[in-house]
Parts: C-alpha cells; structure tokens; sequence
C-alpha cells in the first residue's frame, strides 16, 4: 500500500548542530503509527519538519504521492496535516472554540466570524472528548489539562488526513487519556492516518499499529507493535538493555516529618467549591508519598498550597519535623526546605531568557556566594555536579535553555530543585515528558533521595509510575481526599474507582 | 502571564476581568459625580459637555487606534507626531493655492494609494468571479492605473483653488495611513520592538513636519479663518463628534465581529500560537499600525478644523495621552485584551478631569500632580487590586 | 579669525528653537538682514531645538571653528553661561539676544523687555477699563509655559501695572503652554465660572486667539477685548486687522540690530563695552496702526 | 518569544544574541568613522571629545538605571521629571539660606531614610550575631534614631549657610530614591503596568518641581553662580565622568555577580518563575525602581552642576532618549536580557549623532529625520535582521 506520508534521509540542524541524521520514516493510510525514542531523538524535529514549522532542512518528503516542502505551517494544514505541538500553543484571552478556529474562523459576507455556527462545532468536538466546561470561556481560565484538551479539539477540528500527536496525554489523566484513544481508534476507522508521540509504552500497545523507534536523530527500526515486547522495544530506544521494572527498595522510617492538618483553599472566585477541603496527611522521613486523581482533582493546587502559594486563600496547619509552618509565599517554603517542581513547565518553570546553568543554580544562588558574590566557579560547578548526576544531555552550560529537548529541560528542573537539597521535595508531573530510559534513572534516583531521609510528595497522571515507587498513595476527587493506599493494596482498579466522581 | 496573574493577585481572570470591564465606568461615573458636586450646574451645562465632548473628540482618535495596536502587544509613540504632520499638511492644502512641499508628498501617496486600491479591487473582483490570476492581474492593474489617473487628475484640479475640505479630510488620513503602515512593516518584517521602531517614527515625523511648514527651510505655523471643516459657534463639535463616534463604531464591530479583530487579539496574547494557527501576523500588524497612523491623520484634520492652526508640534506629547487614556479605559499593555468602549470612557475621564480642574481654578501645577495621582488610582481602582486588598485584610480579620 | 581673501566674516548663530513662529521670524529677519551684506557676511544658523546642551554645543563647535562672532538666543539665563564666558575669552565677541545670561561679560545684550512688555499690556488694559485711578473691571490671564522666564515677566510686569488699580481684578493664571488649543479649552471652562470678564490677556498671541474662539462659540466676543502678546505680520497682526484682538504688543525680533552691532564690532566702528545692554522697545498695535505692522506681500485674505 | 525568533527568522537565539552584544558597537564604530570622515580633526579633537563625554555624561545616569528596569521588563517614564525636580530641589538647597519648600521635603526624607538606615544596619549586625529578633529590633530602633537625629541637626545646620556639595549629592539622590520606590511599590504591590504607574509619576513629579520652584505660587527657574560641584572650564566634565563612570561600574557589577542583579534578570525572564523559585520579586522591583529614580536624582545635581541651574523643565522627554540609548545597547524591552555596557554605547551613540549632526550644522528638522531613521537602522542592524533578509534574497538567487 503507498503510504500516506514517507521522509528520506531527512538532515536537521539547528545552527550548525546536527540533530537528525538522515531519518527514514513512513506511515500508511489509516494506520496509528507510533514514534518512540529517548528525550533529544529528534521526534518533535521530525513532526515540525513534517508541520512546516521548520523550513530549512533536507531530504525528500513526499505526502501523499507527491514531494512536498511546505512553506509555512498553513501550507502542511492545507494539504492535510494537522499537528499536537509537545507544548501547549493557545492563546489565553480567547474562548475555547476561538481557539480551536483561530485562523480558519468560520465566517460570512467576508470577515464577520459566524459565532453561532464556531461555537456549535467546537462543542460537538469537545463532547467527543468529554470535555464538560462550556467553549465560550477563555483558555486561560482552565488548567494545563483541560488547556491540553482543547489543543487535541483543535487538531480533530481540522479533520486532518495525517494527525500528528506529539505527547497528547502528558497532562492527561488514565481516564482522559482513555477517551482519547477512542476518539484515536474512530479516525483511524475513519481512515485518517495518526502519529502517535508518546513515553508512555503502555498506550502504544493499546493503539498503535507500528512503532518506529528512534535514537540520536537516526531511525533504529520499524516494526509491528505486537511483534516487539516492551524489554525490546526500550533496549531499542536507549541501545542497551536494562532491567524495565522498577521495584522501590528500602524502607521509610517510622518517624512523621511532615504532617498537614485540615489543610482548605477556598476558590478566589466567589461561588465555585473550595479547591482543596479539609485535607490532612502525614509524610514520614524518607517516604515517596504519591498524590492521585483525575484532572481538577486539586493535585496541583495541593502541592501549591503546600508551598506557601496563593497562602491568603489557605487555611490549615502544616508541621515540618513537629514546627509548624506559616508559608506566607515561597520563599518561606524553600527556606523551611520544601522544593516545588511545578507541572506547567514553560509557564512557571524555565526563564526562556537565560541559559542552562542560570535556570539550573537559580533557586540555589545562596548557596553560590562569595563574599556576597555569585562564584562563577561554584555556580558551574554546581551546574555540572547535577548535569552529570541526571546525566542532562546538554552540549554546553551557557546554551539556552529552549535548546534542550523537553525531557532534558525537565531535568534541569528537577536539578534545579534538587540543588537547594530539600527536605520535602514535591513533584508535580515530574516525569511529563521524560523518556523512559530518564525516568528509570529519575526513579532510581529519587529513592536514593528517600534513602539519604528526604520526603517526597509526587502527582503523576501514570498510575503504573505511582503504583510501583510510591510507599503510600492518597487519591483526590474533588479537593478531597477519598482514599489512602499502601503500597502492597494499591491497584489501578482501586484508585480509579476512588478518584472517579461520586456518581 | 495571566497564570501570573491568578496565582499572585489571587482574583481569576473573570474576577479582575470583571472589575476590568466595570473600573473605567465607575471612574467615569466617580468623576462626573465629582464635577456636579464642585461645580453643579456649570459642570451640567450643555454648553460645557459640548465643549468637553469637542476637546476630547480630536485625542480620541488616536486612542482608538492605539487601542487597536495595544491590544496586539504593540505601542505607537508616533501618534502623536503624526499629528502635527497631518495639521501642517491639511492647514497648507487648504490655504496655499500652489504646488508646495505639502502637495508633493501628499498627492503621490494618494494617487498610489489609488492604484493599489483599483488594483486589488479588480483583481479581486475577477478571482472572486473564477477568472484565471495573470487575467486578474492585468484587469486589476488597468482599473488601478484608471483609478489613479482620475485621482490625479481630481487632485491637482484641487491645488488651484486650495483644496476642499472633503479632499483633505480623503488625502490627509491616507497620509498616515502610509506612515502607520511603514511602522507596521518595520516592526512585522524586521521583527522589532514596537516602541523604538514608533520612537524612531516619532522623531521622524516630527522633523518631515517642521520640513513641510518651512518655507525656504523655515518653519511656522499656518493658520487660516476659514475653518474649513468647522461650522460656527457649539456647532462644530457635531462633524468631530460624527468622526469619532462613527471610527469607534467601526473599530468595535471590527474588534468584535470580525476575523480581522479577534486575530488582533490572537497576537496580542500569543504571536507565536496565532503564526503557527496560519493567522496572516505580519499583514494584521501593518494594518494595525496603518490604521492607528490613518486615524492620528484623521485628528489633525479635526485639529486644524477646530483651532484653524497647522503647527508642527499640535500633538507634542499626545501619544501619551491617548496611551493613558487606553489603559485607564482597561485595555491591557501586555496585549491580548481590551475593548474601544472602554478607551472611550478613559478619554472622557481625563477629559472630565481637566474640565472640572479648571472650573475649580487649581493651579497648573497642583493639576500636574493630581492628574499624575488620579491616573494611578484609576488604575489601582480597576485592577481589582484595592478590592483584592480589602478582601485580604478581611480575611486576616476572620482567621 | 577674518578670512581677509575672501573678505567674508563668518558669524554663527545659535537659535533656541523654530518650533515657535516668533523665532521663524526672528531667524527671517535676520537672514534677511545677513542678505543685506551681501558676501561681506557667512551666517550660520543653528536650531538647538529647545536643549541648552544644543546651545552650548553649538558656542562650542563655532569656537572649534573660529567663526568671527557668535549670536546667541540662549533658551534660559544661565545654562549658557559659561560657554559664552568660553568663547570671550577665546576672544570672538558674543552678542547675546532676546534672554540675558547670568554672565555679564557679553559684548552685548540686545533683547526686548518682557517685563517692559507687559507693563504695556498693563497700561493699555487699565486705559481700556476706564484709566489710571478710576478703572474698573475684570481681566483674565493666560500664562506661557510657567516654566520659562518670558511668561513669568509678562505677568510680573503686567500685575505691576495693573495692581495698582483697586477696582480692577485679575482672574486666571493658569497654564496654556503657549498653545493656542490649550488657550481655547482654558478660556472655555473660565467663561464659564466668570460671565462678566471684560479683557482676556493672554502672554501670547494664539492663545488669545484661542480665548476669542471659545467666546466666539459662547457668542460673548463681542463683549470682551482680547489682549496678546508678539504681534507677528502673519499672526497677531492679522488677528488685530480683522479685530480679533483688541490689540497686541509688539515683541521685537532683536537679530537684525545684533547682526549690525557685531559687524560694527569687528569693522571697529564699535567698542565692546562688556556687559552693555541695548533694550528694544514694545509697540502697541491696534486697529488703528495695525497696517504698518502687516506683510506687505501676505497672500492672505 | 524566542522560540517563535528561532522558528521564524531562522537565526538562532545564539546568533542574535552576538549580534545583539556586538550590534552595538559596530553602531558605535561606525559613527566614529563618520565623525572623522566628515569633520576629520574638529571631531577627533580633545575639546570636542570632552565636550561630548561632557555631554552624555549626565542623560547616561538615567539610562543606566532604566536599563536595570528594562531588564526587569518595566518602564520608567518619571525619570526625566525626576531629573528635573532635583534639578530645582538642588538650585534652591545651594543658593537659598532659608527654610524653603525645597528643604521641608529633602530633608525629611534624609532623616527617614537615616532612620531606616541605622536600624536595618544595627538590627542586622545583632541578628547576625545570633542575638534573638526582640533585642536586635530594639537596638536597630535606637540606632536608627541616633542616626536620624544626627542627620538631623547636621542638614539643618545646613540650610542657614545654603546646603554645601557634599550635603546635595547626599540628599538629592535619596529624594529620588523615595520617589522611584514609590514607582516600584505601586508596581509590585499593585501589579499595575510600569507603563502607566510612572506615567503618573512623571505628570505628578513635574508639578512637584514646580510647585517646590513656585515662590508666592510664582514659578521660577533658580539660578546660581558658583556652580558648587563643577571646576571651570572644560575640567568641569571631569566630576561628572567620574559620577557615571562610577555607577556604570557600579550597576554592571550588581548586574553581572550579585544575587540581585541576577534576581532582575530571573524576573523580567519570567516574574511567576522568579517567585516560585524564591526570588522576593516585590522588593526586588522597588529596589530596581528606586535606584532608577536616584541615579536620575543625581544626574539632575549634575545637570545643576553644569548649567548652574535648575528648571522644572529641565529633563522634558530625556526618558525617551534615556530609552532609546537603553535599546540602541542592545536590551530588549521583553526583559530578561541586556548590559550596562551596551547602555553605554547606545548613550555614546546618540550623542556623538547629535555632534556630527550639528558640526555638519544640519538643519533640526533634517537632524530629527535623520534621527528616527537612525534609531530604527540600529536595531534593525543589531537584531540580525538585516543579514537575515541579505541571507534569505541569497538563497532565494541560489535556489
Ligand atoms: N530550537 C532549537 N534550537 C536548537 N536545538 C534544538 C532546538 N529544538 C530542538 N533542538 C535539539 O534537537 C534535538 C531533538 O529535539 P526534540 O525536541 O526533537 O527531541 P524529542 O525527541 O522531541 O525529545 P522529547 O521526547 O524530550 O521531546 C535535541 O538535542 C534538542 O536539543
Ligand atoms: N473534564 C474537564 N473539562 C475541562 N476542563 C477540565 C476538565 N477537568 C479538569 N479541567 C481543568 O483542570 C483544572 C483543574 O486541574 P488541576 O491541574 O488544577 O488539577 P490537577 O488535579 O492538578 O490536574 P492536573 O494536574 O492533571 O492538571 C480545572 O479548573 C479545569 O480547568
Ligand atoms: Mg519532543
Ligand atoms: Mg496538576
């Protein structure tokens, strides 16, 4: 069968730097082909090559038959590609549905958008994803997950031939991200061609047709998804082969460090349910202490909470190693030795405009002086230790920190953290978009924390991440706390049942 | 940003939108109130809110236009200056009845302006109709040829007698038009910052006006009795006021209904999100920027016609008016936001402001500093942020 | 120094500003003047564009350049000072126009007196409501640009004047900035709180113009007398023939008399006595002289 | 941003950012050459150069303090009204041997701001000592009033002889440093636009300096013969450099090794990370704003120096030049990014264009065109624009 889409030799690079190095790739019509590879193979490269974001690169792409080379994303749209960016790409200040449009905005006598019929079609699409806000609020009043939800509306809005997902169900929850795989298995019926980006392995199975793997801007093999186990697959990627499971080994100790007493965030707009009601849990030293729930549980704003943010909605009693703390702002919090890994990494984590380094040592500077000075030689010093400790793949310290791939720019985050060497570490989403050869690594990694006596508090939207390195589980359904598992009960089936809303 | 927002201030975007949308007019209403208190019936008068009405009609259309460009994340600092060309040139049009400076660079811009409008005109029409593009080409670019021909011919007709006013009030906002959009193109195409692009336009415009009105190098102003435009006594507030209620009709409608409007917003609060969803960016930012020069133009038509002056330095200082009245009216210097009503009211609040200072006879400079300290609060006022104070310090009280 | 082959002097000239029209005038009269030597004379004219830092730039580069003598229209007394005291020493005469200087060293001052000016206006009005002693009524003033020293003498020497009179009250003083539609939306808003004004004195002639607007739209003009100040053929002049203004006060450009002083100098027809001041006198233009005051060759109705 | 620069204009963010660092300077090299080439020794010559220097030198002070800003990505348009109320504040300390306006508002800000002074700096000493917070506030307390009485008496004893150099660089400045950190307040606490908070500064500042130069309501410019903190003649420049020189120095360090300097960065990258990562993002903007209003303050005890006056007007729409410099430099009004040293360049820039300009005697209005021109050709040269739009017509011939 001619496939729908086929790259050749495919050459990219970013002033100077080569990233990929002659990619081959194909996907047929009506086939859900998946792209896996370690953070930096140059998966999203390829897709915004194949998007039109970049136009300077060579090779031959023939879509559909013919070559093509598209000259601005407009083009790639028009001829039927439609594309999930790895990060969010919508504008706050407008509605859902102007969101979902923007650019192809239905309209009459030439100019006036056509509202009635906009919004129609935009809540069509998103019932289909079950997604239950109405389309004429504005983006910036939903969370990264619902803001991820209408990204996925707008590429189906386009009804594409070729969709390209590039990490669709990083802010998604199992449940979310089961709806959208229906939706993934009717456009393939339907015919449409999909690209599927993914880290987390389990989903491929679930709906992929291939996989093609890929490793430091190279194609290492193309295969039938049933036809390759999961050990396979992941020597594949990281081009050696390692242990896949892994088993948290090690013990908390009994003592209580960190106890958070009738924790309550009310909601800043008058009216809505409180975000977080009544919440109290006990962390114990050196225990990875895990947070589940569907999106809008409060997981964010817990962790938030938690860390001195937005305190004047908080009301609650939080002890650290038996002192209460009064976390007026998150200064105070680091201060008291609790870190924050916040989830919406470009919106709250990088500062875009300095390099590695200055992101990685900037929670950290105190740590750095000399006689009231930054020390250069203690800051790249620093810098390296962690580069080196969660093997960052960056080419140099001073490179901007949008140079990295998403993966690595996690870690710098999490080296960030790490840094200013915390007693209570929260993680939200701390493995979005990590690939699965950094998130053994990460995990490894974190016990050795937990080992050394630090306390972690992690979120995560992978059940299997949590159910195999977490001590204890707390599940939220809407800002309350529903069910509490040790490690030996906790199942899928069982945190699914408790996070779901109470029917 | 806005997540900036939520998290650190504590009200969501619908709450401090909110009180967005509802600060200006309780301003509004705050200072009306204050000039009926102070000065009762004079403040009511008819005579006076014309005369108010009349005075802020003319800055109002800058700010409109400048909304338009801070909705896009954009500012204009050329406003101003465009202005005081624009005065120059129209007080020269319609008093010399020669070939001068002020001629040859306004009627070639009208004449191209012409062609461009015949030929796209043309073209379109026969796209539109299915015609093959060369085809459409040729058609489009004759009728433009034919269009600027005629123009020219009109034009030049006029210079004999001194232009009438329906001539300047078409030729001197296509004036503008052209150096709006030439700060649109810089800052599209070369990709840099708004301000020093307009910073530099600003100068520009600035020493091109000093340019036309000197003769033999020298410059003075020109003034004529005929206020063209202007009809005798209250009156002549009625064309200005026409002017710019009409201009803000269209440019609401425009920001409210049409692609074109909702895509200004789209840059304004994310340039990168709305180029990769196939929004034309640099097309809109010239159109943004030619408008808001077309509409500056505009005003020192109104200018001239309500002062009978052309001076090169009319509108020194004016940009920051217009721009103080847009943010006092809610419109967001971060982009994305804003409404032209709310511009609206932000012009009459400070024009209000003036008005009730000088019945009150306060001193120029106590009226320097109160103005400084009114605009301030208006701000804090509609920001949500005393609200958002008092909201906490109840709390406190609570707990 | 004097380039005797070509038997040219080159004398440079710092103007304050051209946004103004009096100034253009001042820089048409003295260009005109210059023409009058014919090649005896190299006029440089530079516009500091309303900066001391021009100005003194300038006396700085005509220094460097040795011109033969320096005229100065200074934007205020003190900033030039010591650039003028510079060239002094560097031996080039300087003349300084329109704005003395704290540093009397100049080889000469040549200025119409604001203060002088507005005495004048003082007189005229008080004349007008009734004469010295017996007059009554109300004036409202409109100041310059409170910053600058011309519109603080116009109205210290006016209130001088007109102080003197118990029955006679002067309302007003705020701002206008020169501006001729700031002067309109003042007088707007003062008609209106004092319906019985009989003289409005603005420290400038567009201003006034702008007061006699607003009347006019009040339908009051024909009841109040609009005082200005400059007097330009193409401004005030105008205004006062077509009664517009009750009248204006001839501020006089002072460039041609500094040019001829300075040729003097250097021709040795002149001794420079340091610090002298010649002042130039007013003018009071009404209905009655206005013609001779006018551009003979203004095309305007 | 960005990214979409990388997407869009195919220059990597590494490859503007050389030609950002080295824009400049080529700017600066190219000027020179014209200089020399078009006024050859006049240009090069000691006195011209130190009349230059002379010159910069004062506008320099508020540039670099707006660069601090900028990086934080604000604004501060009150600096040049600042300049000009410290200008009169200044004359009026120096040549009045009375109580006046100018002291009832210096001095007690001098006396608060010794007060403050001593008690963060004793209270720090004991806290560091390891002595509990109680005892360490009491004795800060003492200290400080210790202080504040000394200061006391000391500028009083001032003001019967009118107030010496040395007590007008002090006092100065710290009115300025008040003033802007009223700015930085508003900004941080209030979470308004930079934008239009100082806009109202700079209305209110302005009247401000008339008012404390009114005497009887009457304003004024002062001025005074010994021009205390300048030598005569062209030495006079001297001091000056030494000032600007010193707080170049002085801020580029801040910039480049302190923690804060590094907190204003973090900041104008992104607030909402800054505070999540610890950074006490409201004291650092009052601390950027009001070293921006003192370093202005200063520059107006310059001016006073240099022109042995002081005027309300004195410092009218320096912050557009102050501004402009801070861009021509190379910071980028997004914040995140910039240097003081590109500061410089751009001051040095614009001052020797406005040098050639005048010993090319060009006519102003001619000078303002060509400025506006020029402004926008160096930032179009420095962004790396221009060579890209050379690179894309290449390839577009290859191809
Ligand atoms: N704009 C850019 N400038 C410079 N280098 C870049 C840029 N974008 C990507 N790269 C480099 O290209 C390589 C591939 O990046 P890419 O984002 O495609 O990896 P990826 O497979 O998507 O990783 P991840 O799974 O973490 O998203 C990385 O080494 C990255 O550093
Ligand atoms: N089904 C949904 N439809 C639309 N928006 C949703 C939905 N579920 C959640 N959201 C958005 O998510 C927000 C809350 O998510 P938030 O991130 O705070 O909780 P969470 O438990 O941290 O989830 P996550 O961290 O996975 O986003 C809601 O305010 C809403 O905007
Ligand atoms: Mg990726
Ligand atoms: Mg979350």
């Amino acid at each position: 069968m001619e496939p729908l889409l086929r790259m050749e030799s495919i050459i990219k690079a970013f002033s100077g730097v080569r990233v990929l190095h002659g990619v081959e790739f194909e996907v047929l019509p009506g086939e859900v082909m998946a792209l896996v590879g370690e953070n930096g193979a140059g998966k999203s490269t390829l897709m915004k090559i194949v998007a039109g974001v970049h136009q300077e690169w060579q090779g031959d792409l023939h879509f559909d038959g013919e070559q093509v080379r598209f000259p601005a994303t407009r083009a790639a749209e028009e001829a039927g590609i439609a594309i999930i960016y790895q990060e969010l790409n919508l504008v706050p200040g407008l509605t859902v549905a102007e969101n979902m449009f923007l650019g192809r905005e239905p309209t009459r006598f030439g100019g006036v958008i056509d509202y009635a019929a906009m919004n129609r079609m935009a809540r069509e699409i998103m019932d289909s994803l079950h997604f239950d806000d109405p389309v004429t609020i504005p983006v910036s009043e939903l969370r990264i997950g619902g803001q991820q939800l209408v990204e996925i509306g707008k590429a189906l809005s386009l009804d594409a031939r070729l969709l390209v997902m590039d990490e669709p169900t990083s802010a998604l929850t199992g449940a979310e991200a089961e709806i959208l795989f229906t939706v993934v298995r009717k456009l393939r019926s339907d015919g449409v061609s999909i690209v599927y980006i993914s880290h987390r392995l389990d989903e491929l199975y679930q709906i992929a047709d291939r996989v093609t793997v890929m490793r430091d801007g190279r194609t290492v093999g193309v295969m039938n998804a049933e036809d390759i186990s999961r050990r396979e697959l992941i020597s594949l990627m990281v081009g050696r082969d390692f242990e896949q499971f892994f088993v948290r080994e090690g013990e908390p100790d009994e003592d209580v460090v960190f106890r958070v007493r009738n924790l309550t965030r009310v909601n800043e707009v008058p009216g809505r349910r409180a975000l977080l009601d009544d919440i109290s849990f006990e962390v114990r030293r050196g225990e990875q202490f895990g947070i589940a729930g569907l999106l809008g549980s409060g997981r964010t704003e817990l962790l938030e909470a938690l860390f001195g943010v937005a305190a004047r909605d908080t009301r609650g009693r939080v002890e650290l190693e038996g002192v209460e703390l009064d976390l007026s702002n998150p200064r105070q919090a680091i201060e008291a030795g609790i870190a924050l890994l916040t989830e919406d990494r470009k919106g709250n984590g990088l500062v875009l405009s300095m390099n590695v380094e200055q992101n990685l040592t900037l929670a950290a500077l105190k740590e750095l002086l000399h006689l009231c000075m930054i020390s250069p030689g203690k800051e790249r010093a620093l810098a390296e230790e962690y580069v080196d400790r969660l093997s960052i793949d960056v080419a140099d310290l001073g490179n901007p920190i949008e140079s990295l791939s998403g993966g690595n720019q996690q870690k710098v985050l999490l080296a960030k953290w790490l840094a200013t060497r915390p007693r209570v570490l929260l993680l939200d989403e701390p493995t979005r978009g990590v690939d699965v050869g950094a998130k053994h690594e990460l995990y490894i990694y974190l016990s050795k924390l937990a080992e050394e006596g630090v306390s972690i508090i992690m979120t995560s939207s992978e059940l299997p991440e949590l159910l195999s390195i977490c001590d204890r589980i707390m599940v939220l359904r809407e800002g309350r706390v529903s069910a509490l598992f040790d490690h030996e009960e906790a199942t899928q089936e069982k945190i699914l049942h408790a996070a779901a809303p109470a029917a | 940003m806005n997540g900036l927002d939520e998290q650190m201030t504590g009200t969501t975007s619908t709450a401090r939108g909110l009180a967005r949308r509802l600060g200006p007019f309780l301003g509004l209403i705050g200072i009306l109130l204050a000039g009926v208190v102070l000065n009762g019936q004079t403040f009511l008068s008819l005579y006076n809110q014309l005369n108010v009405l009349g005075r802020v009609s003319i800055i109002a259309l800058p700010a409109i236009g400048m909304t338009l460009v801070i909705i896009s994340a954009g500012i204009d600092l050329s406003v101003g200056s465009l202005l005081s060309l624009s005065t120059v040139a129209c007080a020269m049009l319609l008093m010399e009845r020669e070939w001068t400076r002020a001629t040859s660079i306004t009627v070639p811009l009208f004449i191209l302006f012409a062609l461009m409008v015949g030929y796209f005109i043309g073209r379109g029409i026969l796209i539109h109709k299915g015609h093959d593009r060369k085809r459409a080409d040729i058609v489009g670019l004759i009728a433009g040829l034919l269009m600027a021909v005629a123009v020219g011919l009109w034009s030049s007709a006029q210079v004999a007698h001194g232009f009438s006013t329906i001539a300047v009030l078409l030729i001197i906002p296509i004036l503008g038009l052209f150096l709006g959009a030439f700060n649109g193109v810089i800052i599209a195409k070369g990709r840099i910052q708004p301000f020093i692009v307009t910073l530099g336009m600003m100068s520009a415009a600035m020493g091109l006006a000093k340019f036309i009105a000197g003769r033999g190098g020298q410059i003075h102003p020109i003034y004529y009795q005929s206020a063209g435009y202007s009809a005798e006594g209250t009156v002549n507030i009625a064309p200005q006021s026409f002017d710019f209620l009409s201009s803000q009709v269209v440019i609401h409608f425009t920001l409210t209904r049409l692609r074109f409007g909702r895509h200004i917003y789209a840059i304004g609060g994310n340039e990168e999100t709305a180029r990769l969803s196939g929004v034309n960016v640099d097309r809109v930012k010239m159109m943004v920027y030619g408008i808001c020069g077309s509409l500056s133009a505009l005003a020192g038509v109104l200018y001239c016609a309500s002062y009978s002056q052309g001076k090169p330095d009319a509108g020194a200082t004016w940009e920051l008016d217009a721009i103080a009245a847009v943010v006092i009216g809610g419109t967001s210097l971060m982009g994305g936001r804003g409404t032209v009503i709310g511009t609206m009211v932000g012009v009459l609040i400070l024009g209000y402001l003036g008005n009730i200072l000088n019945l009150q006879e306060v001193p120029s400079e106590v009226q320097d500093i109160l103005k400084g300290v009114i605009i301030i609060g208006a701000v804090l006022l509609q920001e949500g942020t005393l609200l958002w104070w008092l909201r906490g310090i109840k709390r406190k009280r609570i707990s | 120094a004097k380039s005797a082959d070509e038997g040219t002097w080159v004398i440079g000239f710092s103007q304050v500003t051209v946004k103004e029209p009096w100034r253009v005038v001042f820089n048409e009269n003295l260009r005109a003047k210059a023409l009058e030597y014919g090649d005896a004379v190299d006029l440089i004219v530079l516009d500091a564009d309303d900066r001391t830092e021009n100005q003194v730039e300038h006396i700085q580069i005509f220094i460097s350049r040795q011109v033969d003598a320096i005229l100065i229209s200074p934007k205020e007394a003190s900033g030039c000072s010591r650039a003028i005291q510079e060239a002094t020493e560097a031996g080039i005469p300087v003349i300084v126009l329109d704005r003395d200087t704290t540093w009397k060293g100049y080889a000469a001052f040549i200025g119409a007196s604001n203060l002088v000016i507005g005495r004048a206006a003082g007189t005229y009005a008080v004349q007008q409501l009734g004469g010295a002693g017996s007059a009554e009524g109300k004036i409202y003033e409109i100041c310059g640009a409170l910053a600058s020293t011309p519109a603080q003498e116009r109205r210290d020497g006016f209130h001088e004047v007109v102080g003197q009179e118990p029955g006679v009250v002067i309302l007003g003083g705020l701002d206008g900035d020169w501006k001729l539609d700031q002067g309109k939306a003042i007088a707007q808003d003062a008609l209106q709180i004092h319906r019985d004004i009989d003289i409005i004195y603005a420290h400038n002639d567009p201003m006034a113009y702008g007061a006699y607007q607003a009347a006019r739209e009040m339908g009051v003009a024909d009841r109040i007398r609009f005082l200005g100040i400059d007097g330009l053929p193409e401004e005030g002049a105008v205004w006062v023939r077509n009664g517009i203004l009750a009248a204006t006060f001839l501020y006089s450009t002072p460039g041609e008399a500094g040019l001829e002083i300075a040729i003097d100098i250097l021709e040795g027809r002149r001794e420079i006595t340091p610090g002298e001041r010649i002042t130039l006198p007013t003018a009071t233009i009404t209905a009655e002289n206005v013609t001779e005051f006018l551009k003979q060759d203004d095309p305007r109705p």
